[in-house]
């Protein structure tokens, strides 16, 4: 174990799938390229070749067919958008032909894709690079969606998603890329569609996940200090959503507030309220809530973003509230050194 | 041409023909319950594909796939069982007409969404490549697939990566109700075209099985030889309506003059007629030919016609490889 | 007033704008061909000329971005796609273009676009012919997403949205091309946004959409009859959704059941069940319950759709179960006389 | 050429390369918080085509803007403003520098999705030839764009209903990081396969930036003589770093060499050394119109730095055109 980041856990785990399994490619825009992918995927044409690593013109949705047809010869393809947002050219292969392969044709064979996506956020990223349209990929069925928020899950989410044998899409937030942790060496996996409990505490359950578990995190330590205990679950699979561990929380609780990195209306936090309500009525003490992002793109303009994002002192003062005990925020926000538009000051641009 | 080769051709057309009138013929009975597009017409091409693909070459197809399926060697049984919605159908019943899979000779599955395949074509023409393997992946498509995005950024990527991809255009004047000249620039030659993106093609009359055949096979050995993709486009024409069993000349999207006159291209006659005139057969072969495929194919319907449903809660079954508790 | 079908209906709306306002232009795969899109299309090239409806290539990201640049113009675009699972291959100018535009130019120029989607079902067509992905479009900030559910409310809503200046998608369900209603003559439009009550009642709130409007009646009239009264709310917009009305009906009736015609989870249905949970908390007297499609594409045969779809005894069943007074829904399944697989009688093929 | 319109292009070209590189010299502040794509060597074809083009010519454009909105006559006080974040820019602050906007000048917009505006551009042209204008739609692209389906869906529909479009490819050899052949097959020549499409092409070099002038004004007096769309390819070369305000020569991705080699072929020396060459210009001049343009362009950027910051609530604004209580 040694510490790594987020991006190198994603390059380890890239190394150790292609290692393993010489079915393993990987491309995309920019793939080989010197950055790298942020990079996620530095060295590995050298290690492994430029057959099963390599770039790609822009051509998003011929180079989703493309990852299907190769599954379906046997490789395990895993392809990567810079953004999202450019991956909305794929949703017909997407979701027309990964997601029903399996189905349509009577369970004869699987496409086991993998389909990273970074989400952008900040330094002017706008409207059109920094979406997060989980809520879209969790609602098609056939599809799995994973959304890490450690280097660690990372690394043992990525390798899992490439050696399943169904289509999956890899969320990877930007603001992610550069945070360390301990990250287990070599053929590491974690098993898909389980969440993680990362603060215990009796007081409410927080659903999070992706980069608003750091931001939770921030909330349930600073809550921790005032007396008041989160049980914080880091959701980390989106498609399909660990439901017992979430209903085993409510139950304990009885509080539920759902984080999410997405626009509110049909966001997946309205899927966890709305099961909830559903199924733990009985255990609910008070009206289940959600913070996400508001109905809007997010803007260029710093000046625009600022109060944009759902922080820390926001999760704090939520929580303060649905408790009936109001808790100062202000340090929280506080603490923060770097401006608010960069994940640190690491990040000085241009993208 | 050698003999065998030729009736060999004549009898996949003759059959795909068969199977084709058979389904027209019963559609209004209301026993096929999903959209099913004929090929009646278009034999040539199919019948010629698959007598020239290995039976380890892929191929993939769109909505009108039958002839496709059952050229590469695809099961009869399974197919009419699909299109019956039964549970022995090659999908189980999951995907009807537009959907047909028999991967025991190579044919990967057709799909309704145009162009959809395209792309996953080449995607298995580059696991081809990656393995070293002397495979070729087949796309058959339609016209109005050069419309399309998905084809143009895979023909590239298969341009570029010198992919053993064989395109396989039918161009049938139509798609839907539209004549290509709502469709496509005047001029615009399809072909010529897919030149510019840097893949050799050729030109063919689909309706003469043998050149067909013939040009394929040249296409084949080359893209084997390391040649890299190649385009055919073969003129041809549907008979029937576009989706359904009727003939439609009259609904005023193109002339029945029109229709007749490629009707007397047919491609099934016109092999006939060779193999008749030279005579490869006579006309006990051909009453032959025909009973073994009338009985083949009666049975084949018999079979799908008597086939279990497939279980209501199979409705749930098969979505994951790998599911979790709680999905299937 | 006539009555006219929900097919003629749109057909009128069609003529009503495209006569009002010589910018309005209609295209779209097969639009003026002989079946003119179930009807829909019928006569109007004769009317308008083939430049202002057309026929396009198979083409429909491009076909989507002109209508962008048509609109921007100053025209006012209405595309068909003949199935919604088409416009899978459109969600890039959709979304990237469509929806953003107005927001990420500071407000200079609007996308006055229509975009015709039709829900495919029954008659085997299958995983890609019968998607309802109302979800992902209510998800967008920018765009606006109506679901007419009867002829009149087709006409309304379809020319509000042509004459709207935002992007509109307007999803129009095959089972409905052949209902009959009353239709307003003329230049009839129906704000976007609204809900309509079609059964009042106080024991329970009904929220429902197109199709499953339908159902609904059926289940909520048997109901009735029974002595059960559902307040029964046809969102006919579902971004945005009319929430004062569906607040004020849960406030009195307490109950709360949502039906959706797309797939369960992540579905807007749940976006309904979480927004009232948060919001009237105190009003509800049973856990929120939905009913939706399950999480599988539709298959093609019909032995596996005879089960797949909610329809009004279901419903029934579900809010007898709600009030915890047990119904007898066999007879409302018998009311039916054709295959369940179809619409109606009318109804036998090819698509 | 008129020395009018000679000294014309000059100046738009200078000045396009001084806003450049101003943005590149202050970028390291740290106060234009945006991703921006700089066009320093890229100056010759977004001047000959702003000066070619009527002012009601309508013009959109990708990621790599700033010089085909400048060229335009687009605003640049509004421009430098919103790559600043400014309530004063000319997207208020949402777009940045990948979304310019000046409809007063027909430039209608640049977005940041490679490919994204070339339907929109063909659907303005479709607005044109529908209302009988005879404007004409310029599209500004890169090389990759001819990559992207959406180019082909959309130059497909252009030939077809022959609409009054101007395709303007700059080929500047790389896509980010990436050159030409690890995304076009090998001998595939971009002018060419768009010819395919039934779209009358021509190349130019984009460094000379008189016979971009000359090329793009025929192209245009064409179009508007009713002869459909027009594909005009510029080779030209961009100097700094695909984004951001560095050179960026040594990452390995391409040779200080190949630039140099480019660099020599610089469009606004060029046409400088010509015009001082044949007395169009002296040396006076050129020091006069470097100065104008110094002070206008430090007049804009003190303007941008001045600006007020958009208000935080507006971040909440301009979603709807017609909004409904409770979105904006
Ligand atoms: C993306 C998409 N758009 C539209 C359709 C509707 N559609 C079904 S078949 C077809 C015609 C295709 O024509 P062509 O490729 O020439 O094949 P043909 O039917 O002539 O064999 C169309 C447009 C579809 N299935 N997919
Ligand atoms: C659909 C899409 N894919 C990928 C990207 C990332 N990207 C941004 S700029 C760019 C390069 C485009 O190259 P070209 O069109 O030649 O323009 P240039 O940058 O050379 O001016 C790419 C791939 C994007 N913005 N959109
Ligand atoms: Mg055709
Ligand atoms: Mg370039």
């Amino acid at each position: 174990m040694s510490q790594t980041t987020f991006a190198q856990a994603i390059n380890a785990a890239l190394s150790e799938a292609m290692r393993l399994d010489p079915g393993v490619i990987c491309y995309g825009l920019g793939v080989p390229d010197p950055k790298g992918v942020f990079g996620t995927t530095l060295g590995l044409q050298e290690k492994f070749g430029p057959e099963r690593l390599f770039d790609m013109p822009t051509a998003e949705n011929a180079m989703t067919g493309i990852g299907i047809g190769a599954a379906l010869y046997g490789l395990r393809p895993v392809i990567t958008h810079q953004r999202l947002d450019f991956a909305l050219l794929s949703m017909d292969q997407l979701v027309n032909n990964a997601a029903k392969w399996h189905f349509m044709f009577g369970g004869q064979r699987s496409v086991p894709l993998t389909v990273r996506m970074i989400l952008g956020r900040g330094w002017g990223q706008g409207p059109t690079h920094s979406q997060n349209l989980q809520a879209w990929f969790a609602h098609v069925p056939g599809l799995k969606v994973v959304m890490p928020a450690s280097a660690e899950d990372a690394k043992g989410l990525l390798l899992s998603a490439i050696f399943d044998p169904d289509p999956v899409i890899f969320l990877e937030h930007r603001w992610l890329h550069n945070m360390k942790g301990e990250v287990p060496a070599g053929d590491y996996r974690l098993p898909l569609g389980k969440a993680k409990t990362v603060r215990e505490g009796k007081d409410i359950t927080v659903v999070s996940m992706s980069y608003m578990t750091v931001e939770a995190i921030h909330a349930a330590d600073y809550l921790a200090a005032q007396g008041i205990h989160c049980d914080l679950i880091d959701l980390r699979s989106i498609r399909p959503i660990d439901w017992p561990t979430i209903e085993a929380s409510v139950c304990r609780t009885g509080r539920l507030l759902v984080l999410d990195t997405g626009n509110l209306t049909g966001s997946v936090s309205g899927e966890v309220v709305a099961r909830i309500a559903e199924r733990c009525w009985d255990a609910l003490i008070c009206a289940p809530q959600r913070l996400a992002m508001p109905d809007f793109p997010e803007a260029t303009s710093p000046a625009l973003t600022e109060h944009y994002h759902v922080r820390a002192e926001h999760v704090a003062g939520r929580i303060g509230t649905m408790l009936g005990r109001p808790v100062d925020t202000a340090p929280l926000a506080g603490q923060r050194s770097h401006p608010h538009d960069v994940p640190g000051d690491w990040f000085a641009g241009p993208f | 041409m050698n003999p065998n080769t030729a009736k060999a051709l004549l009898n996949q057309m003759k059959r795909i023909r068969f199977v084709e009138a058979e389904i027209a013929r019963r559609y209004p009975e209301g026993k096929m319950r999903c959209p099913t597009h004929l090929s009646v017409g278009q034999e040539g091409v199919a019948a010629a594909a698959g007598l020239a693909l290995r039976q380890d070459d892929k191929a993939v197809s769109g909505h009108r796939a039958h002839a496709h399926y059952l050229g590469k060697g695809g099961n009869l049984k399974a197919m009419l069982a699909e299109i019956y919605g039964k549970a022995t159908g090659c999908c189980q019943g999951k995907g009807g007409s537009m959907h047909l899979i028999d991967e025991s000779v190579g044919f990967m599955g057709s799909t309704a969404i145009v162009g959809g395949t395209v792309p996953v074509g080449v995607g298995l023409a580059y696991g081809m490549k990656l393995k070293g393997s002397s495979q070729v992946s087949c796309i058959f498509h339609g016209d109005a697939v050069l419309e399309t995005g998905a084809f143009f950024e895979s023909a590239n990527f298969a341009a570029l990566k010198q992919l053993p991809v064989l395109f396989l255009c039918e161009n049938n004047l139509y798609s839907v109700y539209s004549p290509l000249q709502v469709r496509q620039a005047p001029g615009r030659d399809i072909a010529s075209l897919v030149a510019g993106l840097g893949i050799t093609v050729d030109r063919g009359d689909g309706n003469d099985a043998v050149s067909a055949y013939e040009k394929i096979s040249k296409a084949l050995a080359e893209i084997r030889a390391g040649g890299g993709p190649r385009f055919l486009e073969f003129s041809t024409y549907r008979w029937l309506e576009h989706c359904g069993p009727n003939f439609d000349n009259d609904i005023g999207y193109r002339t029945e003059a029109e229709y007749l006159a490629w009707k007397a291209k047919d491609p099934v006659e016109r092999l006939q007629a060779a193999l008749l005139a030279d005579a490869t057969m006579n006309a006990d072969d051909v009453a032959r030919m025909d009973a073994d495929i009338k009985q083949e194919v009666d049975a084949a319907f018999a079979d799908a016609e008597a086939a279990p449903w497939p279980a209501p809660e199979t409705a749930y079954t098969d979505l994951y490889a790998n599911p979790w508790a709680g999905a299937a």
